[in-house]
């Protein structure tokens, strides 16, 4: 049924749009910025010559449109009779109807307030188009006559406008290290190392002066061969088994060697500082510092596990 | 009939799968009248499955039928139901002017939105001359998706409107098939003028028009998931047909805030596409001659074509994103590469890759990402960290992958790899890939022999043990002052 | 320090000051004077070897020092590791030095039985097992030496293990 | 107790005759002491007995679960634990960021006993560790106060003592398995170890004390006190004029190993030479030296020299030690105190700056009561044995003093150092009574040993008189002759030990042995009721949520949510990261529209809450409420206001009356929810606040309930995702309730047109 209708009505209608004559206009035009107070200048417009200079709008004050819609010459009431305001950069367009009276004349009263949020905060002026058109065949009219340009004044609340949210793709980001810590010149360093290790010799020198010998040492082989040969190589062992530790071992490999080391440690200890001993000072027994020497050796296991 | 319909297409099941919709093809049709349908006849048939029985034929045939199996109901029929079991019982649901207030209990706004949380996908045909029933007006309200005030509403253009057929009303608008609506967005109802609806990039030449006749316009809210796919032209605005004053006086909306046909996707990729006018979905306006104002020539509407977009879209026949899998991995010598680990160390450098496909019609392609437009990986912490371009790597038939490498940051914690790709009629994107990224454990560190600065201190150290030997040497085999050389000094 | 500290004091001999100030350098200078020359006097060979290895140490950290503050710290834990070693070494080797100075005797008491017997008995689980006499006959000096071994190890093993 | 009525029987010859062979006394020592930590760990043992063998209340359920990855993963992954299962997103470089002593105890005692082929669960060794621990610190004491007094009847008091007392109790039940566990008894022995070490001047003892040192470091943040006591101690010692050249290499060897050895731990770090709190020790280091180099002087050259050399010398060293210590300050070497030491000087210091340490109630100053009620007779006992130290003025003594001085004016700042205090309150208590004691229990003539001690209460006094003849010739026999004073003394002291005992067996049963996770009432007909809402929320937890669902609750249920329901979390006891705790005390104290995002960001999937209104359990999280108030506050001054939460008469209010900010609270809706529904109109009350609460209950959109345990204690909630077709979440909500829109809501202000 519908479409059987809407079959129909291109027929009827073709005829009327054959004979397309007359087309919509408007005279005496004219627009005026009203304030609180005072109403500003008429000023007046039309269809050929459009207004050269903006007309600047603040937001307290509005804008009055009048003008008389003519079709084919003679006043008559358009069904659309808009005044449509265009933000040039973003081509958003606001329309504002006009009230129409029979005869044509139409008027509308753009308050600041009025103005979408984009269009008020719009750095280029706003072009103001008149759009008269109605039904039937008479031809529309759109046509710019003027612009406005929106001003802020400072000691009001400003309009802020915030973009909505669009999905697009947002700008690159990328992570900035911390950066490291940088060595002191390797000369410097290097300069310091010689010097510590120049002084072990120092210190070899220092002892020589002092008559310090290690004379002893066939004395102390001949009597506890076994135990002074263990007891030092151990204490050596021990430090050698820090180095290692130092450069590779884990814990784990390091305290059952510690251990074992220190158990011989201490019980060569006992023989050799016992023999010390009785070069020194003849006659004591010192069992009493190995004795601490083994405590200790197991504390040293204990603590670090 | 239906029955037998549907029996022979679960016998067929697979071959009409490789033809029908990503999202399944499960179509209801709802009518005031079911007669109805004739009007859209051709529409329809485009969507039908072609020669059920001819499984053969299916290839040829799938460029008239799109494969849908197709159920007719009117809303007042108590078989009509959208779940079942609360499962859907249709993939999509077309649903075409009705006259009713209401639309009966089957179809409360509730269910519809159910509808679509279950990824369901609706298209909407409305019309200028019926009301809008009262649970679509409230249920578009919360897509936000606004229609003129009682239900009602006539979009009219007094500058381009078809000559022919509504040269007194001017209520059939003839517009150019729409271009993107950015740039940097894909389009898919951009037609050639064969009236071929193409996904790709066919920028430049848009000849030919939509009619669109006797149809009722809708605006829409600020939120992204809404995007019109047709705009009506500056000079048209819409007015209330039923109140009979000579002109407008409270304007719903005009211009290009005026949205024709628009389309709303959900967070889970389900769709809703609200189509104002419904006769241009009618074989009356699929391929008629119409004359734009003031010229002479009348030229053939691309309606077809459109509409085979619109749907195809609606239907997730178009515009679907498939995301086949995610990988990243380790990427340094020395350390194991494997696939997705749980676990990273902070300054790793990393691979990250997604591989993406995108349905066309009856097939995946590989996806490419329009233009002016990038596929973004995050990777965040509370907020992201870096935002890197992937980029394209490999390409096969049907998948393309997109991968980008770069050095973690110097900050530990649960970190995401995040792809997040929504954009306006492509299905949304949204991958999420947690790891931890720990600290460099202990023995990670730069040894101290390594750093020159410690040198001077390992050496001290080193003096120190040294000369303690030394000392106990000393102290143990040093005679009372007496003569005798000193040797075995280590 | 002792041995060090004469070196450094007799360093700045100014004569070219008022009275005042003259005298008290002089005072400076006899005392210096004076501390020396006890030193050479009463320190046996044994000690006096002890001196020139704490002497090393301090050298040895004095020079690590210098370079912290030349260089910057930056591997902490290293220069921590390193100065500490020479300074922990440093005051162990002091105390051996004040135990086994015959002028100390008095400050480190043999133990005496009735004081000790508690000790062993619960203090040490340790050292149970030694037979008392061991414990009656007590000797500060060698004592003293073992208890410096195993400070000193236990010593390196921390340096080591911290300085990664 | 069981010597005691054994030896009541036996006859006095007997006695006397054990009495004058050592190797007896030995036995008879040995036999108490393992009677003493028999009865330190049976009387620990209540809480199993009463409830079960369960980890308690909230740290150690952390240290359970570090142990327990220490057991799985070995040594070396511990230490490089990186945990990302709390503090969501941040993670918790957990291995670097613990004190391991405790977990690694507990893991060597494991592999142990594995070793030794002892089938036993790391839970029960961790249950069992306290008590275990509390036997060798009355050892410990029974050591330390033996260094002190000659008499061993005083330390097997203390021993005693310090096995029983309930200011140690209340740490170390089992089951309450936290790093004061060992750290007590570390303490103690450290203490031993330093006096040994100060007595006989020796390296040994003095690395031996460094070790222990090193090993209480790796234990508990509370070694701070060790290393602000020993230095103090040797610096009254100084000015005393007792400088001796044992005390340099006691010191000396103890500071240089056991920095170094604290140094160590990967928690500690630099520590030791960066914060204030240990710059006291390094300065007594160098003043030492200094010190030390005088007295080389001073025996080098004549006194009127030296005097002079000590003006200018020692003068200007100190001024160069002085100025370079304040530069350093200055210059940011070193950190000033932390925040955490301040407040141990002024107590109302934390209160403003740092809530998040006053919230910590075991961070309140002490009330009085506690200390009676945790100490009982000890504490009058205390000052006479500080006394009693003044007498025999030792080094050692020096140190009780100083030590009792410092730790009870900390004890008094706060609660937890209560536990600090008791060591040396028990070995003063204890020289105290056992002076007493031995005094009174001289049957007429000191040589003659008199029985009639068996009366006291345990064995312990017995030992002392066998030691009576020796002390009788080292000290002068104070005489007291008549009999009947000396029954009537000794019988009140008796008396007085059993009240003692008797308190502290009930305050243990009754106040020390819930283990908070599950709290037991009486049913009206006395019978125990268990309320186990805890355990049964978080067993909701972790069978009901997917793996890795982050649940947002306050900081005080973080451990418990991480290891019994096996869940990430977002804050946690564990308090090192404050303003992410400000967070989400800001989600918990603002509305739903601001904390919603928040938990978006945070990835939150469920809020869980504490709310005791139904059964009247005050701990919950209303109550704690203004506590996270304050701490966000701290962190967005002009976001949450404290004030904004009490009503214009500025009281904290919960019912119809409450503040808009606090009935739009998310903490308050969680808590209130659906609650009056419970109720028939009208009578919907909250049994804690005592308020009668309106009949309609906020409303939830962003949150919906998940789970509510049967008394209502903890309430889950779980955070609905975002609404599928972009609405927010109160417009979502409504129209699930019902309400179509008719028409668009007409915003305020300018229209806006809508771009692309």
């Amino acid at each position: 049924m519908r479409f059987l209708h809407s079959f129909v009505t291109p027929l009827l209608l073709a005829a009327g749009a054959a004979q397309a004559a007359s087309s919509w206009s408007f005279d005496d035009a004219t627009v005026q910025v009203n304030g609180k107070k005072a109403a500003g200048t008429k000023e007046k417009f039309s269809e050929t010559k459009q207004l050269s200079q903006p007309i600047t709008i603040s937001n307290t004050e509005s804008i009055k449109i009048l003008l008389v819609a003519k079709d084919g010459g003679k006043g008559k009431r358009p069904h659309q009779a808009f005044v449509v305001l265009q933000d040039e950069l973003s081509g958003l367009e606001a329309p504002f109807p006009m009230t129409v009276k029979e005869n044509g004349k139409a008027v509308v009263d753009i308050k600041y307030t009025d103005l979408p949020v984009q269009l008020a905060t719009s750095s280029a002026p706003l072009k103001a188009s008149v759009v008269l058109a109605s039904f039937g065949s008479s031809q529309g009219l759109n046509k710019p006559v003027f612009s406005i340009a929106p001003k802020v004044d400072p000691n009001a609340a400003p309009l802020v406008y915030e973009k909505p949210l669009r999905y697009g793709k947002r700008e690159a980001i990328h992570h900035t290290f911390r950066d490291d810590p940088k060595n002191p010149p390797k000369i410097i360093s290097a300069f310091f190392v010689l010097a510590v290790l120049a002084t072990v010799p120092a210190l070899l020198v220092g002892w020589l002066s002092l008559g310090a010998n290690v004379s002893h040492i066939q004395r102390a082989l001949r009597d506890a061969p076994i135990a002074h040969g263990v007891f030092f190589g151990s204490l050596i062992a021990l430090e050698g088994v820090f180095y290692l530790y130092y450069v590779s071992w884990t814990l784990f490999q390091v305290l059952p060697v510690i251990s074992v080391v220190g158990a011989a440690t201490f019980l060569s200890g006992t023989k050799a500082l016992g023999e010390v001993q009785r070069r020194d000072s003849p006659g004591r027994g010192d069992y009493d510092s190995s004795q601490r020497k083994m405590c200790c050796g197991n504390k040293n296991g204990v603590d670090e596990d | 009939m239906r029955s037998l319909v549907s029996f022979l297409l679960l016998a067929l099941v697979a071959s009409v799968q490789a033809i029908s919709s990503s999202g399944g093809n499960r179509l209801l049709v709802i009518l005031e009248d079911v007669a109805e349908k004739d009007g859209y006849s051709k529409f329809l048939g485009d969507l039908e499955v072609p020669y059920l029985y001819k499984p053969h034929h299916l290839l040829i045939a799938s460029t008239t039928g799109r494969g849908f199996d197709i159920a007719y109901e009117t809303p007042k029929s108590e078989s009509l139901s959208l779940f079942h079991l609360g499962e859907r019982s249709y993939d999509h649901v077309l649903l075409f002017p009705t006259k009713a207030k209401g639309l009966g209990p089957n179809l409360t706004p509730n269910v519809l939105l159910e509808f679509i949380n279950a990824e369901g996908n609706i298209l909407l045909a409305l019309s200028g001359s019926t009301p809008v029933p009262s649970s679509l007006v409230s249920v578009l309200l919360e897509f936000d998706i606004h229609l003129p005030t009682d239900r009602q509403g006539l979009v009219v253009d007094h500058f381009n409107y078809d000559t022919t057929s509504a040269s007194e009303k001017h209520d059939v608008l003839l517009l150019p098939t729409p271009g993107p609506l950015r740039p940097d967005y894909k389009h898919f109802f951009s037609l050639s003028s064969s009236g071929a609806p193409d996904g790709r990039e066919r920028a430049g030449e848009r000849s030919g028009v939509v009619a669109f006749p006797n149809g009722i316009g809708q605006t829409l809210g600020q939120g992204p998931l809404l995007s019109p796919i047709l705009r009506a032209p500056s000079t048209s605005y819409s007015y209330n047909p039923k109140e009979e004053s000579e002109a407008v006086d409270d304007l719903f909306a005009s211009g290009s805030q005026l949205s024709l046909v628009s389309a709303f996707q959900a967070r889970n990729s389900a769709r809703l596409t609200v189509v104002g006018s419904a006769d241009m979905l009618s074989n009356t306006w699929f391929d008629t001659d119409v004359k734009k104002v003031g010229e002479k020539t009348s030229i053939k509407t691309l309606n077809r074509g459109f509409a085979k977009a619109v749907s195809g879209w609606t239907f997730g026949e178009i515009g679907v994103v498939r995301v086949n899998w995610v990988e990243h991995h380790l990427n340094e010598e020395g350390l194991s590469n494997a696939s997705n680990p749980k676990i990273y160390r902070i300054k790793n450098d990393v691979t990250y890759s997604v591989s993406l496909s995108e349905y066309s019609w009856d097939k995946y392609i590989p996806f490419t990402v329009p233009a002016n437009d990038e596929l973004q990986l995050e990777y965040s912490m509370l907020s992201p960290f870096n935002r890197l371009k992937l980029n394209p790597t490999i390409s096969s038939e049907d998948s393309t992958t997109y991968s980008v490498s770069f050095k973690l940051p110097d900050q530990h914690g649960i970190f995401n790899f995040l792809v997040n790709y929504k954009r306006p009629f492509l299905s949304n994107v949204f991958e999420k890939n947690t790891v931890s990224v720990r600290h460099f454990a202990h023995d990670e560190w730069p040894r101290s022999f390594v750093i020159s600065g410690a040198w001077p201190w390992i050496a001290g150290i080193g003096v120190t043990v040294t000369g303690w030997l030394a000392f106990c040497a000393v102290w143990l085999y040093s005679a009372p002052p007496a003569k005798g050389e000193s040797k075995k000094k280590q | 320090m002792a041995p060090k500290k004469p070196a450094t004091a007799t360093g700045p001999a100014t004569t070219s000051a008022s009275t005042l100030s003259s005298s008290a350098s002089g005072q400076i200078d006899k005392i210096a004077l004076n501390i020396v020359q006890h030193y050479q006097k009463t320190t046996p060979q044994r000690t006096k070897l002890i001196d020139t290895f704490m002497a090393f140490l301090v050298i040895v950290g004095g020079l690590q020092f210098a370079y912290c503050v030349l260089a910057g710290n930056y591997p902490f834990n290293a220069f921590l590791s390193g100065f500490s070693a020479t300074v922990g070494q440093f005051v162990l080797t002091a105390s051996l030095r004040i135990q086994t100075t015959e002028a100390n005797k008095s400050e480190f008491p043999s133990v005496s039985p009735e004081r000790f017997v508690p000790s062993v008995l619960f203090s040490g689980q340790l050292v149970q097992a030694i037979p008392k006499r061991i414990l009656l006959t007590f000797v500060p000096s060698h004592r003293a030496f073992a208890d410096y071994v195993v400070g000193s190890l236990i010593l390196h093993f921390f340096c080591i293990n911290f300085i990664n | 107790m069981a010597v005691a009525e054994g030896a009541r029987l036996t006859p006095v010859e007997l006695l006397v005759s054990l009495g004058r062979n050592p190797t007896t006394k030995t036995l008879l020592k040995i036999i108490i002491l393992v009677l003493i930590a028999t009865a330190a760990v049976a009387s620990r043992l209540f809480s199993v007995i009463r409830f079960e063998s369960i980890i308690h209340e909230f740290d150690p359920w952390f240290n359970f679960r570090a142990t327990k990855y220490l057991v799985a993963n070995g040594f070396y992954q511990f230490w490089d634990w990186f945990d990302d299962r709390t503090w969501h997103p941040l993670g918790r470089v957990t291995g670097g960021t613990l004190y391991p002593g405790l977990m690694v105890t507990s893991g060597v005692i494991y592999h142990l006993l594995r070793f030794l082929t002892v089938p036993v669960d790391i839970r029960n060794i961790c249950v069992l560790l306290a008590p275990a621990f509390s036997g060798l610190t009355a050892y410990a004491a029974y050591l330390l106060t033996n260094e002190m007094t000659t008499s061993s009847s005083a330390g097997l008091l203390a021993a005693a003592f310090m096995g029983i007392t309930p200011g140690y109790i209340s740490r170390s039940v089992a089951g309450s398995y936290d790093n004061e566990a060992i750290a007590i008894f570390l303490l103690v022995f450290t203490f031993y170890l330093w006096i040994k070490a100060l007595k006989l001047g020796s390296v040994l003892w003095g690395a031996l004390c460094a070790l222990f040192y090193g090993y209480m470091v790796a234990s508990w943040g509370g070694y701070a006190f060790i290393t602000c006591l020993v230095p103090l101690h040797a610096f009254v010692l100084v000015c005393m004029g007792r400088f001796s050249l044992r005390l340099y290499v006691a010191y000396t060897t103890w500071y240089a190993l056991g920095t170094l050895a604290s140094m160590q731990i990967p928690f500690v770090g630099f520590l030791p030479v960066r914060t204030s709190e240990h710059m006291p020790a390094l300065g007594i280091f160098g003043f030492l030296q200094l010190v030390a180099f005088l007295e080389y002087v001073r025996s080098a050259v004549p006194s009127r020299q030296f005097q002079t050399f000590l003006y200018i010398g020692l003068g200007g060293i100190f001024g160069a030690g002085l100025l370079g210590l304040v530069g350093l300050t200055a210059g940011g070497y070193i950190a000033p105190w932390s925040g955490r030491f301040y407040s141990l000087w002024d107590t109302g210091y934390a209160k403003i700056h740092i809530p998040i340490i006053a919230s910590v109630s075991e961070h309140q100053p002490t009330a009085w009561p506690a200390f009676f009620f945790d100490l009982n007779m000890l504490i009058w006992l205390f000052p006479a044995g500080v006394y009693m130290c003044f007498q025999k003025l030792e080094d050692e003594h020096v140190f009780i003093i100083v030590y009792a001085l410092f730790g009870s004016y900390f004890a008094g700042v706060m609660v937890r150092l209560m536990l600090t205090l008791t060591p040396v309150v028990c070995v003063a208590a204890a020289i105290a009574a056992s002076q007493l004691l031995d005094t009174y229990l001289q049957y007429k003539s000191p040589e003659v040993v008199d029985n009639k001690e068996e009366e006291s209460t345990d064995g312990t006094s017995k030992k002392s008189s066998k030691q009576s003849t020796l002390r009788s010739a080292s000290q002068p026999v104070v005489g007291i002759y008549t009999v009947l004073s000396k029954a009537f003394i000794a019988g009140a002291m008796t008396v007085f030990l059993l009240i003692f005992v008797q308190h502290c067996t009930w305050v243990t049963s009754n106040a020390y042995s819930s283990p908070s996770v599950v709290l037991a009432s009486r049913m009206p007909d006395g019978s125990q009721h268990i309320i186990d809402d805890y355990r049964e929320a978080y067993q909701w937890l972790r069978q009901n949520t997917k793996e890795d669902a982050k649940i947002m609750s306050w900081w005080d249920y973080g451990y418990q949510i991480g290891g019994m329901a096996d869940r990430p979390t977002l804050v946690d006891n564990n308090t090192w990261n404050n303003t992410h705790i400000a967070t989400v005390g800001k989600a918990m104290s603002s509305r739903e529209e601001v904390a919603y995002p928040i938990m978006r960001q945070h990835e939150v999937d469920y809020v869980l809450v504490v709310f005791g209104g139904l059964l009247g359990y005050s701990g919950d999280d209303i109550n704690k409420f203004l506590w996270m108030v304050r701490i966000a506050e701290g962190i967005w001054p002009d976001e949450v206001k404290e004030r904004d939460f009490f009503t214009p008469r500025g009281e904290y209010k919960v019912d119809a009356d409450a503040s808009e900010t606090m009935k739009n609270s998310l903490m308050y809706k969680m808590s209130y929810h659906n609650y009056a529904s419970l109720f028939p109109p009208g009578q919907a009350q909250d049994r804690v606040r005592g308020a009668r609460l309106p009949d309609q209950s906020p409303v939830l959109n962003s949150l919906e309930e998940a789970y509510t345990s049967e008394n209502w204690i903890i309430r889950i909630y779980k955070v609905k995702d975002l609404d599928n077709v972009g609405r927010d979440h109160a417009a979502a909500a409504s129209f699930e309730r019902g309400h179509k829109k008719k028409k668009a809501i007409k915003k305020r202000g300018p229209r806006v047109l809508r771009v692309e």
